[in-house]
Formats: structure tokens, sequence, C-alpha cells
């Protein structure tokens, strides 16, 4: 990948402000408290959270890059892995078998939708994949629901929460957010590894570039939005995991979608790259702000901060940081 | 054979240029007016009326704006929920620091006071499309929604921050606010504005503003070029959007519920209007209309039916089951029709045009 | 476009029409209709499935065992919400009419849906009984005649949580310069505590900081490091809801911020709640305005009447200790009181939502009436008048051990001396909005 | 051919250089147009023919060389100045509004022309309604003019390509521009649509007496209809003037025929 010279620009200029802004807070009001190392606390703390909405993003990532769907079903699709997963569970069935059984019915998720979504709407326009995907979502929140119930389940990986020290004691950092990092950035390693080095992974990103070019590597097309809906499906698997464990196994499971658009946003929908920096700008970014400029309007920021970052990035780069150029002609 | 232009012909460009111009359309929305202002008030019981029909209406109006916006200027919003809540907030405000402003007043002013927040939230529209400008109108959405209910002053410092519209009457006794307005009432008063707005965006949608819109939205750079300006072209389409969605929101927590907080109009509000355009039909005025009647009706069927058919079934399995037939059932008209409910009622009109010959 | 679109269009149609045109179902006439809007889906889920079990088996309980109310057999229906507003309103418009005598009275079980029915309730003469949720200012029955909020309040809430502070601390002298933290949803509901706390953070001379937290809640990382690193407050409250809770105690636990100076509203102390958040949670404090557990007389009726039959809602008599469930219990009880007051009042048949709205304006749930029904310890007596629709607004602090709450203080009254004038002023700026004229009351 | 004194100059294109990045697609080309000619623009693909209209109209924006139209000299406009200024253009690749009726399509092309604003608009009735049946009125002459009756009403993304082009010159035409930038407007046609599209583009310089530029692959074509011709190849500029005299220069040949650069 290259990467365009206003791309490095955009990304020193953000690193400057996200340290510039919360010093200048902490100098200028009496309400904001700054100090190095509790800036470093938050800035830490909010850069592993991103990973953890990266984790979200990149399987709507996949989804787009490959087949130009919008996939809104992604976070219902979190919801329900994990429920099967932990349905399985406790059903008797050892952990690691439930993963791989877990891993199947993904597959056989990604097939269904395949044959009776996807292939009679071919060649519609985006919008209509869009609202199916909406179809697909209501329909797993209800058929996951219906096969395991309503109940919050729990999902312990056995990752203590207790609170790590680190740099001689003087900064906090959770262990589970940094194992959930290291699973995260271990998944993002071996997609690339995927992409760049198998033939399906070759063919997937040739898909992206040219739907005509995919059909020459020899790789049927329905085939290929298989194989991404299945990988998406496990993306899904990994994040409903992590998620689940850190807030039990329940329906908000699939609320988390609404963190993962605006890093999608801000790296640009077709960047498996731009997922995890956007993650990283979006959690470290949201954060900072919460915790250094909000105490002067009122708090509660997060949220809408983090889509308004994410809309700032786009007034210079309306693809995303890492996104296609969009180029006009006539 | 009844439905059928032929023998009908036209004698000036007026008459051509009419919303409907095959006569049997004409009857047939006379006749579905006359039901509408008629027929239902005086036969839908009070649960028809208050549960179904005002919600109805009043996100069919929300949805006319956002269709305006997305399926005429072909900008991607979820912002809808946001500028509903600036509509009802507006209204509150303006109702309670001039109690002596007419309903209609208070509704037409906060939808021009929407009309100027989307605007505002419309000026990105500029350089960003499509997708990203979708979840981008959500920056819009989230901030609004935490602004009123951030800031004691929208809500007349209310502890709770929830508004509550005061009671107003139309004319003379005639309540459409507060305990003591009728169902009946509540639902005409909606009803005109309702339909007062679609005739409006109709006009607008036949005139030239509409037609620079849908060159917009077909083909901006085009558009451009034969002298379109990007800028007011898409601003004009945000304002009127949010000046509908805005009215709609004041409808909403003044007539429909009258108390609202500012989470009635969270992002899933915006999901849910984007959801009746497309199920409805993109760039049709009658699309905002059915797809509003299948997002709100069809839930609630999805509840009853079982009760209908005698069966007792657990409520969660009900809901759990009613998830599964409404997403099912999205996919099914999504497959059947990707162009909406609109298209499909289009194509039963072309042929009955032919009925009983297959061309 | 194939004829077959036409047709299953037709047919999808006809499907419709004909599902609406018989939207009304029969119903004995001689039976007391009840309806009860439960959240048993949707994102709330977790809380919402023991509150409704816990109605529902006191409904039955009362007609497997006494056949009804005076005779009068209790026909109950439940809708789900899904704590989503719109739906709430559906199920309210839907049910209020059914049975000889229309429902006798709502319980929405949500902020949100409480107010989309304030006005609608008045309109239609069905009293909207909200039990430790909905607008504290209802309290004053002259402005809100048909509102009743029984047991507890979330101004009451407030003061509570502040007098055990106190009471920790030893006095109400020792708050000064304390440093309390209120982390709170974002939304009406989670504002409501504040101006009740602040007041009370001015006449005790402690700090409050306020961390609102933007629905649903589900990131708390930035509040959390202010809070455990930065103010390092004496006590943190909350008002949470749903998965806010649990990962608010998971980060808490994180920046390693003691459970035990830590106390959450009732909503904040659901059972389902804790689960999640595994040992984090032990040592954290919860108000109830019920008793917790299942060791009650109420509970062995239950079991025997519903459980051993095969009759009960829960998954098993074991899941009926909640505190949700009691919840449940307890919502059921007021309204069964309510309905068993009315009947005396007006006979033994069904009535109507206005009989019971008189009955509630002189609700009285004593000691000895608990003890009768087995529920003595695990509620509160109750006693309600035309002006005061709430009663003593008591609650009890209890703390999470890991598996279960334990009950760690006797009931803690608050101050209602302030609290009332506080209702008042409310509701009367309400009545002044809504141009509503307080009722005179005797 | 038709012999005929042509008017003042009307736009003149001077030293104008355009490149995208490191690619030069224009070089120091200059040319005039005058009043009421029909003026072709000939070279193989990739000459920069389009880029060049995309250049007069303010689409594209020159690094170097001036634009001068009517007397006023210009580096950079907007884009929708040109269509204010009387210039109007179709595309090569149809760029018409595929959702939209043949007659919305052409009733956007007066869009400049309408004065209404939005509230009168939106009532639709008095000086709006009576804008909105005049300029119909224009438009069906148009409609007229093109034969284009029977799709009247037709979603023009169903028509067929002939058809297509023809109403996007309509479009064009509605705006009663004073220069018309046709860019290859018979591409892709059998020789009867040809001879159509001939016939229009010369009754429309006669009857209007609208100055037309136009782009051109046919050379049978160019040769018949253009007053006088410009010829590019690869961003250079190989000859300019008469059509006899172009078809006999000797760079020209060589370009058309391929001779090795």
């Amino acid at each position: 990948m290259r990467i365009e010279r206003d791309v490095i620009y955009i990304f020193i200029a953000t690193l400057f402000l996200m340290v510039a802004i919360p010093w200048a807070a902490g100098q200028l009001s009496e309400d904001i408290f700054f100090e190095w190392p509790f800036f470093f606390e938050v800035a830490i703390g909010g850069l592993l959270a991103g990973v953890m909405y990266s984790l979200v993003a990149l399987g709507f990532v996949l989804i787009f890059k490959a087949s130009g769907v919008f996939n809104f079903a992604q976070g219902a699709m979190v919801l329900f892995s994990a429920l099967t997963l932990v349905g399985l569970n406790e059903l008797g069935l050892p952990m690691w078998l439930a993963v791989i059984v877990t891993l199947i019915v993904m597959l056989v998720l990604a097939i269904v939708i395949e044959r009776v979504v996807l292939r009679p709407l071919v060649n519609q326009e985006h919008i209509i994949l869009f609202m199916a995907t909406i179809g697909i979502t209501y329909f797993l929140d209800g058929f996951g629901q219906t096969l395991w119930g309503s109940e919050v389940k729990i999902l312990d990986l056995g990752i203590p929460s207790e609170p790590g020290f680190y740099f001689g004691g003087a900064i906090l950092i959770n262990d589970f957010d940094l194992v959930a990092a290291l699973i995260a950035g271990v998944l993002v390693v071996s997609l690339a590894l995927f992409f760049q080095y198998t033939r399906i992974g070759r063919a997937l990103r040739a898909v992206a570039d040219d739907h005509q070019a995919a059909l020459s590597v020899g790789i049927p097309l329905k085939h290929i939005w298989v194989i991404v809906w299945a990988v998406a499906g496990i993306v899904a698997l990994v994040a409903g995991i992590m998620w689940g464990s850190k807030l039990g196994v329940q329906f908000s499971l699939a609320l988390i979608a609404l963190k993962a658009l605006p890093v999608l946003i801000l790296g640009g929908f077709t960047s498996v790259p731009g997922a995890i920096i956007g993650g990283l700008i979006i959690g470290a970014g949201e954060k900072l702000a919460e915790v250094f400029i909000a105490p002067l309007i009122g708090g509660g920021i997060e949220d809408w901060f983090a889509y308004m970052l994410a809309l700032a990035f786009l007034v210079f780069r309306p693809q995303g940081l890492f996104g296609e150029k969009i180029i006009e002609r006539v | 054979m009844i439905y059928r232009e032929a023998g009908e012909f036209k004698a000036s460009y007026r008459e051509d240029m009419a919303i409907l111009p095959i006569r049997q359309d004409r009857w047939f929305m006379w006749a579905l007016m006359a039901v509408a202002f008629l027929v239902i008030p005086s036969i839908a019981s009070e649960y028809w009326l208050g549960t179904i029909m005002l919600p109805f209406l009043i996100l069919a109006l929300a949805a006319l704006g956002l269709n305006v916006l997305t399926g005429y200027a072909g900008q991607l919003s979820l912002g809808t929920g946001g500028f509903m809540a600036t509509g009802a907030f507006a209204a509150y405000k303006l109702a309670t620091a001039f109690p002596e402003l007419h309903i209609i007043v208070v509704i037409l002013l906060a939808g021009l006071i929407t009309a100027g927040v989307g605007i505002l939230f419309g000026i990105p529209s500029l350089r960003i499309k499509g997708f990203y400008l979708a979840v981008a109108t959500l920056a819009s959405q989230f901030f609004l929604i935490w602004m009123f209910n951030k800031f004691g002053w929208f809500t007349n410092y209310s502890s709770s921050g929830v508004i509550s519209a005061p009671p107003m009457t139309a004319f003379g006794d005639f309540f459409v606010t507060g305990p003591h307005a009728t169902p009946v009432a509540k639902y005409l008063f909606a009803l005109t504005l309702v339909v007062f707005f679609a005739m409006m965006t109709k006009n607008l949608v036949r005139s030239n503003i509409g037609r620079e819109w849908m060159a917009v939205r077909d083909m901006d750079i085009a558009a451009e070029i034969i002298g379109i300006k990007m800028l007011p072209t898409k601003l004009k389409a945000f304002a009127y959007s949010s000046f509908l969605c805005g009215i709609a929101g004041a409808l909403w927590a003044f007539v429909h519920t009258g108390s609202v907080e500012p989470l009635a109009f969270d992002v899933n509000r915006s999901f849910q209007i984007l959801f009746m355009i497309i199920i409805g039909g993109l760039g049709s005025i009658m699309g905002a209309f059915l797809g509003s009647a299948f997002i709100v009706l069809l839930p609630i069927l999805l509840t009853n039916a079982p009760h209908l058919f005698g069966l007792n079934i657990p409520v969660d399995i009900i809901s759990h089951i009613e998830f599964m037939v409404f997403g099912a059932l999205i996919l099914f008209f999504l497959i059947v029709e990707p162009h909406g409910l609109a298209r499909l009622w289009q194509i039963t009109k072309e042929k009955l045009r032919l009925w009983p010959f297959p061309y | 476009m194939k004829l077959t679109k036409m047709k299953t269009t037709i047919i999808a149609a006809a499907v419709i029409a004909g599902s609406l045109a018989g939207a009304a179902t029969a119903f004995a006439a001689d039976s007391q209709f009840i309806g009860s809007l439960v959240y048993r889906t949707g994102p709330y889920a977790p809380g919402g499935i023991p509150w409704a079990d816990g109605f529902a088996d006191y409904i039955n309980l009362l007609n497997e065992r006494d056949g009804g109310i005076n005779g009068v057999r209790l026909d109950l229906e439940e809708c789900d919400t899904a704590y989503n507003t719109d739906k709430g309103v559906e199920c309210y418009e839907r049910l209020k009419n059914n049975g000889a005598t229309g429902m006798p009275a709502v319980m929405p079980l949500s902020t949100g849906i409480t107010y989309a029915l304030l006005d609608r309730v008045v309109a239609d003469k069905i009293p909207l009984i909200t039990s430790g949720y909905g607008r504290a200012d209802a309290a004053d029955g002259r402005i809100f005649p048909y509102v009743f909020v029984p047991p507890a309040t979330y101004w009451g809430g407030a003061d509570i949580a502040i007098n055990y502070i106190a009471t920790q601390e030893g006095g109400y002298g020792k708050l000064k310069g304390k440093k309390i933290a209120l982390v709170y949803h974002d939304s009406a509901y989670g504002k409501e505590p504040i101006n009740t706390l602040q007041a009370l953070a001015d006449q005790h001379g402690f700090k409050l900081s306020k961390f609102p937290v933007p629905h649903p809640g589900l990131e708390q990382k930035a509040t959390w490091l202010k809070i455990g690193r930065q103010l390092r407050p004496d006590y943190v409250l909350m008002w949470g809801w749903g998965v806010m809770n649990a990962t608010a105690i998971k980060e808490a636990a994180a920046v390693g911020f003691p459970r035990e100076k830590f106390i959450g509203v009732w909503w904040s102390g659901n059972d389902a709640d804790m689960i999640p958040a595994g040992k984090a949670a032990v040592g954290y404090k919860s108000l109830q305005f019920n008793g917790v557990g299942s060791d009650f007389g109420v509970h062995k009726q239950i079991k025997k009447e519903l459980y051993d039959k095969g009759k009960g809602s829960a998954k098993s008599a074991g899941n009926t200790g909640e505190v949700a469930y009691n919840r449940g219990l307890q919502s059921a009880l007021i309204l069964t009181e309510a309905l068993r007051a009315a009947m005396n009042q007006y006979g033994n048949k069904p009535v109507t939502g206005e009989q019971v709205a008189w009955a509630l304006d002189r609700l009285s749930i004593t000691e000895e009436r608990l003890k009768e029904i087995g529920a003595d310890g695990l509620f509160d007596p109750i006693e309600l008048s035309c002006v005061d629709h709430l009663g003593k607004g008591r609650a009890k602090v209890t703390q999470w051990d890991g598996k279960q709450w334990e009950t760690i203080s006797d009931w803690i009254e608050p101050n209602s001396e302030m609290l009332r004038a506080m209702y008042e002023a409310s509701a009367a700026q309400y009545a002044k909005e809504k141009g509503i004229m307080p009722r005179p009351c005797g | 051919m038709h012999e005929r004194t042509l008017g003042d100059v009307v736009l003149e294109v001077r030293n104008i250089s355009l490149s995208f990045g490191a690619m030069r697609v224009l070089n120091d080309i200059s040319f005039d147009v005058r009043q009421g000619e029909i003026r072709s623009i000939i070279g193989p693909n990739g000459a920069g023919k389009s880029s060049m209209l995309n250049v007069i109209n303010g689409f594209y924006h020159p690094q170097e060389g001036t634009i001068t139209y009517r007397g006023e000299t210009r580096h950079q406009m907007k884009v929708h100045k040109a269509a204010e200024q009387g210039i109007a253009r179709t595309f090569q690749n149809i760029a018409l509004f595929k959702g939209m009726t043949t007659l919305d399509n052409i009733m956007t092309g007066r869009n400049l022309k309408i004065k209404s604003n939005m509230l009168l608009q939106a009532i639709y009735w008095g000086k709006a309604q009576k804008e909105e049946i005049e300029h119909r009125k224009k438009v069906e002459e148009i409609i007229d003019f093109l034969e284009i009756q029977a799709i009247r009403k037709t979603p023009v993304g169903r028509l067929p390509y002939g058809m297509q082009k023809r109403v996007e010159l309509g479009r064009a035409l509605a705006a009663e521009p004073d220069i018309l930038l046709l860019d290859e407007p018979m591409a892709g046609m059998n020789v009867e649509e040809k001879e159509d599209m001939s016939r229009f583009v010369l009754d429309i310089n006669d009857e209007f007496g609208t100055t037309i530029i136009l782009i051109e692959h046919d050379m049978g074509v160019v040769m018949d209809l253009s007053d006088r011709v410009v010829v590019l190849d690869y961003g250079l500029q190989l000859a300019d003037g008469p059509p006899d005299e172009v078809r006999s220069n000797q760079a020209v040949i060589d370009a058309y025929l391929g001779v090795s650069h």
C-alpha cells in the first residue's frame, strides 16, 4: 500500500492536536486536570479501546471491500455468534468444540445469506443491499434469541480485570484490554497474511478492484462472497468473544456496531489498515475528549465526538483516510 | 377494463401537467381522501386512531421529508431522529415562551428552525457522498440528542429533561394536544397537515427545484455543467427535508405522545424512517406512505396474529418470531421488487391498464 | 415483473386486511382483566424477565390458591414492549379496553413509556403505577390524580443513599468536604436524582461531581479513569441501566475503585447486572425498595402452588428470589390489593380504572396485611392518600457477595419534609405548563 | 459545401496547457471560434479532445493559458458558470439523469431560466404554474424538432442509445445556448441515425444561429459539416483550418495513418 502524502500530514496534525488540545485545556481551565502520566493513561486506554472497535469495524470492511455491501448485520452477527458459542457451551460442549461448531454455523450462515439474499439481489444498488442486510439483522436478532433466550450469559476467559500498573507503577493499564488488543492484533496480522499470501486472499483483493478480473483468477464470484461473509463471521465471533467476556453475552452486544461506524468512515470503508488506524484514532480521540474537553461542556460527549471526529477527517479526505480516491469524470 | 386512459385527451399542457393526469387516478384519490377524512374518523376505534393511524401519519411525514433528501436529492441521511427532536424541542420552547401562539404557528416555526439546523448539518454534503455522508449525518443525530439532553434551557430546566406539550386548540374548543384532545381530533389535525405537506412536496418535486434535486441525485457533475449550483440545491433539499422532519417531530411530541424525552428520537428512529423510504420506494411520495404503513403496521400485526388464531404463545417467543418474520418480509419484498412498494403499486397499475391483454 | 409477483402482493394484502378485521377478542365477562407491560426481549430483557415472572407468579398464585380476588378470577395478559416506547404505547392502547371493564391500572416499567402515557391515562381514567421509576413529582396526588409512585422515588433514593453514606461516615456533619460522584445514564431517568443530590450537597457541604454516560453505556473507560485516577471520590453513586451497570462495575474494578464505596440505585441492582461483572461485583452495594432472597412465606406458597405443579413462570423455583422477581411480586401485590379494596367498595365484580384509582387514593397495605400474605420484611407497608401518592418511600441497602444480595441496612427513611416541598414545587411547574388545576383533597 | 461568411470571434483559446500529475493532456493549444460557425476538433483517441471541451466549459482548470469568451478573459471558473454564460454541451458517455423522464431531462436544461422561488413552486399556483407551462411549451418545441414525441414520458434509462443521445442534445438545446459543445454526438450510431443527427446539427446552426463546437470521429461527417477544423494529437495541436486544408496536411495524415512518433 502506498501512503499518500496528505494522509501523513493529516496523521501528524492529528497526533499533535491530540496532545496539544488536552494540554492547553489543562492550562486554561481549572476544571481540567492535566498531568502527563494521567494523559498517557487515558491515551493508552483509548488506544486499547480503539482496537476493540477495530475488531468490529474489520467485519464491515471485509464485506464492503469484496462485495460493495454495507453490512448493517455485522453487529447482529457479533451477537449471534457469541450467543451460539455460549449457548453450545452451556449445553455441555467443551469450549474448543463449541468454537468449532460456532465456526461451522457461521459458515453455513454465510452460504445461506449468499443463496437467499445476495444472489437474487446481485447488481442492485448499494442502498438496496444495505436494506437487505437490515432484514438479515432483524432475522438474526430474532433467531438468536429464539434459540438461546434473552437472558444474559457469562463468557469468562479468565483474564483478570483488576488494575495493572506499568512503567514503575506510574501508569495504569487494564490487563484485560491488553490481552484483547493482543488478540485483535494477531487477528489483523493473520488477515493481512491471508490476503497477501493465499490464492483466495489474492482473489478477494482482485474482486475489490474489479469483478471481471476476479473471475479471471478462476474463482466464481459466489464462492468469493461466501468466503468473505464467512471470514466476516469469524471476525464477528472473535469480536463477540472479546466483547462478550467484557459485557456478558446479551442483546446489547449488537449495539456495538454503532461504535464501529465512525471508525469505518475515518479509516475508509475499503481499507483493512484503515479500520485499525481508524480505531486507534477514534478510541484515543474520544477518550481524550471525554476526559479533557467534556468537563467544559457537561460531559457524555464520547458518542457524538467520535462521529464529529470522523466527519472532520472526511472534510479533508472525503473517501476516508485510506479509502480509494474518488475520481470524477464526464 | 375500467382503468383505462384511452379516450381521455388533454387539451392543454396544464391538464397534462396535473398531478394525476388519468381520470380514474383522480377519482381514486378523492375516494381515498373521503375515506381518510370522513370514513375512518367515524368508524375506527380509538385504538386504531391513536395507536396506528396517528404514528403512521406522523412517521409518514418524516419519511416524506427524508425521501426528499435521500430519494429525490440523493443525499443519504441518518440524522432524521435528530431533526425530529429539533422540531419537538423548538415547538416546546415556542409554546411555553409564547403561550398565545396558535399551534399551527408553533409547528410551522418549529419546522423553520429545524430547517435552519438542517442547513447547518447539510454543509458537509458538498464534499462527502454516499455511505460516508450517511454515517457523517449520524454526527448530527448524536450531537442534537446530546444537546437537548444536556442543556436545561431546552426543557425549561425540568429535572428529568422531559418536555410536555401544553393543551392547545386548533380552533375554539377543539383540543389537539393535552389530555382533553380526543383521538379523532388528533387524527384529523395530523391528517390535515400531512395531506397539505404531501401536496406541497408533490408540487416541489414536479417543479424546477424537484428536477434539480433529481439531476443532482442521478449525476451531479452533469447537473453542475448544465448550470445547477450544488450548494444551494443540496442545502435546499436539506432545509426542506428537515422542515418536514421538524414538523413531524413537533407533531410526535405534541399530538401523539404529549410528553417525550430526547431518547424518543434516538438513532433507532432515524433508521426506522430510512427503512420506511427504502421499503416504500425511494423518490416517491406514495412510497413514504406505503413504507410508513409497512413499518408501523407489520410489527403490530405480527404481535397480534397469534391471538387472532387463538394461539397462546408466550410474549417473548412472539417477539422473537416477530423479529424473524419482519426481517424475512423485508428481504422478501426487496427481492420481489427492489425499488419498493411504490414501484409495485405502479406496476400493478400498468398491468391494470392493459388488462386483460398481456401487452 | 411476472404475474406471480402481483399474486403474492395481493395475497399479502389480503392477509393483512383479514387479520386487521378481527382484532377484537372475546373475554369472560366475570373475570378481572389485568394487562401487564413487560419486556422479555430486547436489550434490557435480562432485567425484565424476572420482573415479568414475579408479576405473573403472584397473579397466578391468587388464581390457583384463592380463585382470584374475592372470588373474581384474574385474567392476565402480557404485552412485550422490548422497552421500546412506541411498542409500549401500542400495548397500552391495545390492552386498555380489554376484558369486562378494561385495564384496571397500567405499570409500564419504563420511564419513556411512562411519559408517553401521562396524558393518556388522564383521558382514559386508568391509574398509572410506577414503582420506583417515572416522575418523582407525581407523589403530589393533587396534580397527578391518576399517577401513583409507591413505594419509592428517585429523589427519595438519592436522599437515602446520602443518608446511608452519612451513617457510614458517622453523621451528616462528617460529609463536609467529602467528594461524591454520580455516574448516570444520560437520559430522563438518569438525570432525576441530580437536583436532589445538588440540594443535599449544598446543605451538607460535600462536593458532587456528575458523570453522564451516553446510552447504551458499553464504553466507560474515560469516565472511570477520571473517577478512579483523577477525582478519587469518597463514594460513587450510580443511576445506571442495563448493560451500563455491569460495564461500570467492571471499569470500577479496572481502576481499583473500592466496590464497597460504590452504591447503585435499585435499577443498578439487578442480579442480571451483577452476573456478567463476575468477581468485580463483589462488595458492590445497591439500594432496594424491597427485600431480597426467597426466604419468605409468599415464595413458599408460590413454590407449592405453582412450581411444584409445573405452573411457574420462571425457569425454576430457584429463580424466584432475584431482586427483579421480588419487584414484580411487589407490583402485583400493590395492584391486587388496590383491586381488592375497589371490589370491597364497589362489589365483587370486575372493576374499572376509575374505581381502582379511588382505591389507590386510600391504599393501605399494613404490616399485618403483609404478614397475612407472607411478605413481611419483604416489602415495606404502604399508606397512600389523595395528596400523597408515594407513601413512606423507604429503601434498604444491600450488598452483592458474589452470588446474591445481602441486606446490610434496615429500612431507611428519606427526608420527607425536604422532598415533599420539592415534589410540590416541581408538580406545580408541571401544572402551570399543562394548565392543570390541582384537584381538591378532602 | 455551404459558402458563408463567418462572424466575429466569440471564443478564443490561447496557449492552453493542462496536465494531470505528470501526464500532459493538452500542450499549448490555441484556436478561435467565430460567431455562427461549426468548429470541429478531431484527433485520434486520447488526443485530448474531450479535455479541451472540459477546459472550455470550466470543468478542468488549465495550468497555463487563457480562454477569452465575448471579450472576457478567464483562467478559472466555477463549473456552473459556463451554463450561465450560454455554453451548453453534450457528453461522450451519455450523462443524462437516468431516473427522470425525457420531458423532465429536457426541462432541467431550462433551470437557469426559471425564476419562481421555492415557496411559489411549492404552492404551484399562479406565477409558478404559468412559468412551468411556458417552459413546457418551449420544451415541446424542442421535442418536436428532435422528433422524440413518442418517448416524452419514458424514463431515459429505458431508452436505446441513439435516443438517449438525442435527448441529451435536447437538454442542451433547452438552455438556448450561444455555443453548443457536442462531444461525439454520433458515436456508436448507424448510418441512418447519423444522418438524422447531422441534420439536427445543421438545423440548429441554421435556424437558431447557434455556434457549435463539435468532436467527432467520423471524418466524412466532420468534413461535411464543419466550417473549420482543429486537429489534436497527444495533446499537441497539429493543424487548424478549413476542412480541405486540414485534409491535405501531411502531419494530420501521418497521425491518422499511425506513423510512429
